[in-house]
């Protein structure tokens, strides 16, 4: 892919950098993100081109669409090379996904250096946005501010109005137990205690008696991955069930296919994207379980949905040099399964969205079939206005 | 005052499992000399071994209590025989990198065959619930698992002190040549008893299973935290692990409760400060100069 | 050394009255030689030690004595030739299964277990013999150990290591003794005491190959000698001959 | 204990070069090691052969403690890592050109292994392990804490690499690399003279026998302070490096993953062996590298089983074992040649 | 003799977990004296050594060398101000070879071994000196080899030249000549004769013909206490040292 020899093709579409557009896929495919994202990634976004062609046929600018991925092992090094040599060597137009928030803001770095398209996915961490954003890096599906608007604002006002929270201590976990304990406390609640507890940790049972002092209505905890279900099954075990509600900063669906819906069941949490939420989300999961035999989670449609707006946007500007295509997406409106009333927010590259509180079912009645919508957030509510601190420059 | 008694039982329940999961490291390395880095990745496969049965077999944890420690002990057994045993002879160094390795190799097969997300598992039948002791509340599972912990660790005790196993294999891994000299098969007791260790951490696992995440890598921070509590204990000290382990669990749960944000760091200071005033941990054989 | 003296001592010694008795031979080596990578340390040695007999391997610092003993024992493997105990060919055999049939090693470097107490050192290998030693016995007549059971082994002083080495093959009952200078280091008082032991056993019909520095030691317990240099045997004498020649054979040995 | 482990460490270890410096062998393999360091950029990605040079000298500065002086550091993270914040952070807030930069960092990890040096070298064989281990974590813990000066878990991002002015090396990777590769080529050099000096001789002394070595009149702990020191100098060296290379130093570099990592890259190079670091480095890295994009999911069976087969089988690693071959069959078969 | 002792302990005293192996000795060597320590086995002549050397501390009791309070230090702080001791149990670097121990014992008070800057090849300044001693000892041929492959005597030998190498003013000997066959003994006994001139030599050996023929003084220990002190027909005579010690039979 490094020789770049061949000269204009039958179709004759030259204004493409070296006659095709390469998405870059780079993620974790062996590590913790592996079902959340992992190579099921790669199907979703082939479905966008697949989709793409459908769509312009013959009219389409992109006729040469190559997908390429990497693993980056959840290492920021590595997906820092992998990133520099997609677009150096393998001439990727644009990369996707890169969960790990110290290898989403290398690869931005690098997207910001090389003047090519970096779309984020799987990280949530608000730099993307903030004070690391810039003319190259879009931030897709959510990030840690938006869990807290979604859960904490929303339960608090449904009458949830005492919380203790206990988050991991590394910057992931502060943040969260931040943005919770001010969007609690302006949806007129309090937070009696925010309690640290060591990263990674198997042992909750202190935390959870801590956690039940002074007897709050809510629970939150903002640990993910293993740690969470960890959290959730000794507090299942622990006197505090049935008792106080409990609250998720992040949950991911593979969280509770893991641990089973009955241990989750009734817990409340912010999904930017559910798989039964209606029937078009449905439909698109169908076509994505005939691929795959496995439901979507709402990284495999965000990465379907980036894919597929990229590629309207190289189809507008009628060529993928980086410049035009970001023009094309800033400030796009759009409506597609992943995105509902989404924006690509010109001030921050935030695309911003509606997303939804969840509720875990009691009981499954089908596999990966664990969630009620209690309530949709609007994308303004769940966004709230650019982040200040971001400069495109 | 009721806080704190909380926190001491609870810091005493935790500190029986981390007794039991250490036991199987010092007996490995007290009677081997081998530092098994593999112990993480050991009681790990206890657990996911525990969830597969119960998954596919609808064998629950009583079985499992049984059938996996058996199915460790013979995973030992492979273990020593073709891998760790060429070693014995060398630097403990050399089995400490091949343990090292095998974890990467038992933590990515796991990976490969049940994915990254992690397996469900219950608390047993009539462990569920919890009881109320004054002002103490505690869970009966986690009470259950630390009596079940101290009863395998004195079991253990007994074994290894009060029979001929433990010195035997001793001299033979302080010096295997000399001691088949002295009419010793040193193989017939080495193997065994290595698999002994690894059915310990199995059997950990499988304690660990209703209450911990089970996922390839939850052995993976946890054997750092063990490595702690025999260090603390004096490497290869049986009683030390079982005390040490008691230590941590309960400076843990003070250290959750009184400045949560040092909980984790304070096992390492805690190690460090042992091991430079007493350099052979609490009950370790003395070093000699 | 001159082939001439080599030859004078077989024909005066080795083949005279000692080697054709027929005696039962508890131990039986023949064309033993060895090699430490391709440095051959022994070459063709052939000796034998009946039940009941003492024999002795005198020889200079690097003669190849330990190496012989160790060969017997079976820790030494490149070796050819043949060993034979009681009877049967032990090249099959493993160490453990050698120590087992009743052969006892006091290594040179007495080898106590830094790992186990006095008492575990004196535990550890298996009884192989009804004459063994009960542990009473051995701590009478080495008290120190009693006093010092529940020490580590290499915390002994040295001399009370190579008793602990000693006590421990008699613990064993073992039937042939390979004692690779059980008399270094130890206080003439000692010394004594182990020539009275050795004695002993004798007396029940252990055979005992005794590898000594001490001459005056070796000539006060052993029935026969044989010399060794530079990975041969030079001579082979018994005990008379041995005393007699003392002065001569000590000045041989020094060379 | 100790007296046991040290004991039993394999005495091929550290036997000094088996080339003389008059044998022409030795001038083939220097010219050969330099052309391929010319080269390397040409052959595998530009980023990755810095990567290569840096894991290189941080295996080469592991193997000065585990293979001359007998203590195998299982937390050389923390001046690896500790260097990189360092250098990051001096780059950033000083714009210094980045050899300064790097040097810093590297004064830096020094400086950290002073006390920590002085209080785990008491230690011998698996304690030591330990004890740097847990040094390791505790300054893993403050980084994570500190994520005003580090960035948390994001990093530290954005890391310039400024060299006074000289635009090609602050952009481009492959100019860059020359520019790193002459600071890790020095610290590679300062290993070797410290191997092949009267101190190296005195480590391996006291490697092999500490009290034999007192009763010589050697400070055993402050010889073995000393070299810990350098070691994670020269892992500072590398960190250091490695960070403005990749523009960005993560929690990643702080965590006993990375202690483990290089253990291995030292192993599989071969303990002793000095530059077998760097071959051990060259194959983890591309292997590395190469699965990232191969679609072959189970990076740790390839990592793992190459650990244990490399322990099992060619204990003298890579570079030990393809010198022994050498020194049967090209040198001859003299048994133990000395200078 | 006017001059300060070389050696002076007093009440010097070492107890194991209760277990009193040195007990108030009171011991004084004269300067340029060569003086023999025996005792029976666990009498507590090794670690009268390891106190007098650094390698244990004193649980109480001075000891003095040349006039100094050398209490409590560290054997390497000893070892430089000209006390130098072989092991009984022999105390070798395996895989050195016999003329690197050797430069290595001469370059340490030169401080070369500082030096991490320099070449490996400066130790070959020592180089004569070493092959002296090998010769002297007579390993001369052995001197490229690993301590590894010695046999046991060969060991002890060594350990001697290593001894000598340090050029002390004050030299310890644990059984120099334990495991020495009978000719050896003898080349060591002369040995350690001309070692002696100008040099204060302490040994221990249960070789009687060794103490006789070297000792100008015997102190002999019992269960850490002094039993008798004298010149050796003197100490060989006394009633308690043969019974403790030499045995009956001995005559
Ligand atoms: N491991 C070894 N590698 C190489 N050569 C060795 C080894 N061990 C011993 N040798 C050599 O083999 C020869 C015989 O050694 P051995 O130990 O059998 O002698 P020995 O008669 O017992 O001497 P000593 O009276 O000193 O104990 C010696 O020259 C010695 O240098
Ligand atoms: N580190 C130690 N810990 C405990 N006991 C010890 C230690 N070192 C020596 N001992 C004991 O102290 C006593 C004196 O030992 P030492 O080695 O000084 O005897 P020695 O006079 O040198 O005897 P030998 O002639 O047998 O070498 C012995 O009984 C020994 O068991
Ligand atoms: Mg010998
Ligand atoms: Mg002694």
């Amino acid at each position: 892919a490094c020789g770049g020899a061949g000269g204009p093709q039958s179709g004759g579409s030259t204004k493409l950098t070296d006659d095709k557009v390469v998405i870059g896929l780079l993620n974790d495919q062996s590590g913790v993100y592996k079902d959340l994202s992992g190579p099921n990634s790669a199907v979703a976004i082939q479905m966008a081109i697949d989709d793409y062609k459908a769509k312009y046929g013959e009219k389409a600018v992109a006729k040469d669409i190559e997908i390429v991925q990497a693993d980056h092992q959840n290492k920021a090094d590595i997906a820092n090379s992998k990133a520099q040599e997609m677009y150096d060597r393998q001439k990727a137009d644009v990369i996707l996904d890169v969960p790990n928030s110290a290898a989403a803001l290398a690869v931005a770095t690098q997207a910001k250096n090389k003047k090519k398209l970096y779309i984020n996915i799987g990280a949530g961490t608000t730099a993307l946005t903030g004070a690391k954003c810039n003319k190259y890096t879009f931030h897709w599906a959510y990030n840690t501010a938006v869990l807290a608007r979604g859960t904490a604002g929303t339960i608090t006002k449904q009458g949830g109005t005492s919380w203790n929270i206990v988050y991991p201590d590394y910057a992931f976990g502060q943040d969260m137990n931040k943005s919770f304990t001010k969007e609690i406390t302006a949806a007129g609640g309090t937070v009696g205690q925010s309690i640290a507890s060591p990263f990674p940790s198997d042992n909750f049972a202190t935390f959870i008696t801590k956690a039940g002092e002074g007897n709050p209505k809510v629970i939150g905890t903002m640990h993910a991955g293993g740690d969470l279900i960890n959290f959730v099954k000794q507090f299942n075990q622990s006197p505090l069930k049935g008792k106080v509600q409990l609250a998720v900063g992040l949950m991911f669906i593979t969280d509770i296919h893991t641990l089973g819906v009955d241990q989750f069941a009734g817990t409340q949490f912010t999904d930017p994207w559910y798989w039964n939420f209606d029937a078009q989300n449905k439909k698109w999961a169908d076509r994505f379980k005939e691929k795959t035999n496995t439901r979507p989670s709402f990284a495999h449609a965000a990465n379907y949905s980036a894919a597929m707006n990229y590629l309207e946007a190289v189809q507008a500007a009628g060529t993928d040099d980086s410049d035009a295509v970001v023009a094309k997406l800033e400030g796009k409106k759009v409506d597609d399964v992943f995105l509902r009333n989404g924006e690509i927010r010109k001030a921050d590259h935030a695309v911003i969205h509606d997303v939804y509180l969840a509720k875990v079912k009691s009981s499954a009645p089908e596999d990966w079939d664990y969630e009620d919508i209690v309530k949709t957030i609007p994308a303004a509510e769940a966004y709230g206005a650019a982040n200040p601190a971001c400069s495109m420059s | 005052m009721s806080a704190f008694i909380q926190y001491t039982f609870q810091g005493l329940a935790a500190g029986g499992f981390y007794a039991l999961s250490a036991l199987g490291l010092a007996v490995i390395f007290g009677v081997l000399g081998v530092v098994n880095f593999s112990h993480g990745a050991c009681y790990m496969l206890g657990a996911v071994i525990s969830a597969v049965l119960l998954a596919e077999l609808h064998a629950g944890f009583w079985v499992a209590l049984v059938v996996v420690p058996i199915l460790m002990f013979g995973f030992g057994v492979l273990m020593e025989r073709l891998l760790v045993r060429w070693l014995l002879a060398l630097d403990p160094l050399y089995n400490f990198l091949l343990t090292f390795g095998l974890t990467l190799i038992l933590v990515e097969a796991v990976k490969q065959r049940y994915g990254v997300s992690g397996l469900p598992y219950e608390v047993p039948a009539g462990l569920g619930g919890q009881v109320t002791i004054g002002s103490v509340n505690l869970s009966v599972y986690a009470i259950f698992a630390c009596v079940f912990s101290v009863l395998v660790c004195a079991a253990v005790g007994l074994l290894l002190t009060r029979t001929r196993i433990g010195m035997i294999v001793r001299a033979a891994t302080e010096a295997p040549e000399r001691t088949r000299a002295l009419g010793i098969n040193v193989g017939r007791w080495v193997t065994p008893v290595f698999g002994f260790g690894i059915a310990l951490a199995g059997l950990a696992g499988v304690l660990a299973a209703p209450t911990r995440a089970i996922t390839a890598e939850m052995g993976s921070n946890f054997i750092i935290i063990l490595f702690a509590v025999v260090v603390i204990g004096g490497l290869g000290s049986i009683l030390g692990a079982v005390v040490a382990g008691f230590l941590v669990g309960l400076v843990e749960a003070y250290g959750v409760a009184y400045a949560p944000a040092y909980a984790q760091i304070v096992i390492f200071v805690l190690m460090a400060v042992v091991v430079l005033v007493r350099p052979s941990g609490l009950f370790g054989r003395e070093e000699v100069a | 050394m001159s082939d001439d003296t080599r030859t004078a001592g077989s024909t005066d010694l080795t083949t005279g009255a000692l080697a054709t008795q027929s005696r039962s031979r508890m131990l039986e080596v023949s064309g033993l030689s060895a090699w430490y990578g391709e440095a051959r340390v022994l070459t063709d040695v052939s000796i034998d030690v009946a039940p009941g007999e003492v024999v002795t391997l005198v020889g200079r610092n690097g003669a190849g004595k330990t190496t012989l003993l160790r060969s017997v024992m079976g820790l030494h493997r490149q070796t050819e030739g043949s060993v034979g105990f009681d009877g049967t060919d032990l090249a099959k055999r493993s160490a453990d299964a050698r120590a087992r049939a009743g052969i006892g090693w006091v290594p040179d470097d007495r080898g106590i277990y830094s790992s186990l107490t006095v008492a575990e050192n004196l535990l550890l290998p298996p009884v192989v013999h009804a004459d063994a030693w009960p542990l009473e016995r051995v701590y009478e007549f080495f008290p120190v150990l009693h006093e010092r059971r529940d020490f580590p082994g290499t915390r002994l002083s040295g001399g009370e290591q190579q008793m602990l080495a000693m006590a421990r093959v008699l613990r064993m009952g073992s039937r042939l003794l390979l004692l690779d200078e059980p008399s270094e280091g130890l206080a003439p008082v000692i010394v004594s005491r182990i020539g009275e032991i050795i004695r002993e056993i004798k007396g029940h019909g252990v055979a005992v190959l005794l590898v000594e520095q001490n001459v005056k030691f070796a000539s006060t317990v052993a029935d026969r000698h044989y010399l060794l240099a530079q990975g041969r045997v030079v001579e082979h004498l018994g005990n008379e001959d041995f005393r007699a020649r003392e002065g001569e054979l000590l000045t041989y040995l020094g060379m | 204990m100790s007296e046991q482990l040290t004991a039993k460490v394999d005495v091929d270890l550290a036997q000094p070069s088996i080339l003389s410096r008059r044998n022409p062998l030795r001038y083939v393999l220097l010219l050969g090691g330099l052309v391929v360091l010319v080269l390397l950029p040409y052959w595998v990605y530009p980023p990755v052969a810095m990567d290569i040079l840096c894991w290189g000298l941080f295996a080469i500065s592991v193997d000065l403690l585990l293979g001359f002086t007998g203590l195998l550091s299982f937390g050389h993270a923390a001046f690896w890592g500790g260097s990189a914040y360092c250098t990051g952070l001096i780059a950033t807030h000083w714009g210094v050109p980045f050899p300064v930069a790097v040097l810093g960092g590297a004064v830096f990890a020094m400086v950290i292994a002073w006390p920590i040096g002085y209080l785990s070298v008491r230690r011998t064989g698996i304690y030591f392990a330990m004890v740097t281990l847990a040094f390791a974590q505790m300054l893993y813990f403050v980084a994570n804490q500190a994520r005003d000066l580090t960035g948390g878990e994001n990093g530290l991002q954005g890391i310039p690499r400024n060299f006074f002015g000289i635009e090609p090396v602050e952009t481009d990777p492959f100019y860059f690399y020359y520019a790193g590769a002459v600071i890790i080529v020095l610290g590679i050099l300062l290993a070797w003279r410290v191997v092949n000096s009267p101190f190296g001789r005195v480590l391996t002394a006291v490697r092999d026998n500490p009290a034999r070595a007192r009763a010589l009149g050697y400070d055993v702990e402050r010889y073995k302070i000393t070299a810990f020191v350098i070691s994670a100098g020269l892992a500072g060296l590398a960190g250091g490096v490695f960070a403005v290379s990749h523009q960005f130093a993560s929690l990643q570099e702080l965590m006993w993953t990375t202690s483990g990592k290089v253990v291995l890259v030292t192993v599989l190079g071969g303990i002793g062996t000095l530059w077998g670091g760097l071959v051990g480095a060259g194959v983890v890295v591309t292997l590395e590298d190469y699965l990232a994009s191969s679609g072959f999911e189970g990076i740790g069976l390839i990592t793992g089983a190459i650990f244990v087969v490399i322990v099992l089988l060619f204990r003298h690693g890579i570079w030990g074992t393809a010198r022994n071959v050498l020194r049967r069959y090209v040198i001859g078969r003299r048994s133990r040649p000395r200078d | 003799m006017t001059a300060t002792p070389m050696l002076e302990t007093r009440a010097l005293t070492k107890e194991f977990r209760g277990f009193r192996a040195v007990s108030e000795v009171d011991l004084t060597v004269a300067s340029g004296t060569v003086h023999a320590l025996v005792g029976p086995n666990g009498a507590g002549k090794t670690t009268l050594f390891n106190l007098l050397t650094g390698f244990l501390t004193p649980s109480s009791g001075t000891v003095l060398f040349d006039g100094h309070d050398i209490t409590g230090r560290a054997p390497e702080q000893i070892a430089p101000l000209g006390i130098a001791r072989s092991f009984q149990i022999t105390s070798l670097f395996e895989a050195m070879t016999l003329r690197e121990h050797l430069e290595l014992a001469l370059a340490g008070p030169t401080g070369l071994g500082r030096q991490w800057w320099r070449s490996v090849t400066r130790m070959a300044r020592f180089k004569e000196r070493a092959m002296e001693l090998l010769e002297q000892v007579g390993l001369a041929d052995k001197a490229q080899v690993p301590a590894s492959s010695l046999a046991y005597g060969q060991k002890r030998a060594l350990e001697l030249a290593i001894a000598m190498a340090l050029d002390p003013k004050l030299l310890l000997l644990d059984e120099p000549t334990a495991g020495m066959g009978i000719e050896d003994v003898d080349r060591t006994i002369a040995l350690v004769k001309q070692l002696a001139a100008g040099r204060t030599v302490v040994f221990v050996d249960h070789n009687m013909h060794v103490v006789g023929s070297l000792a100008d003084r015997v102190t002999v220990l019992q269960s850490g206490y002094v039993l008798a002190e004298g010149p050796y027909e003197q100490v060989r005579t006394d009633e308690r040292v043969i019974t403790a010690y030499l045995g009956a039979a001995h005559e």
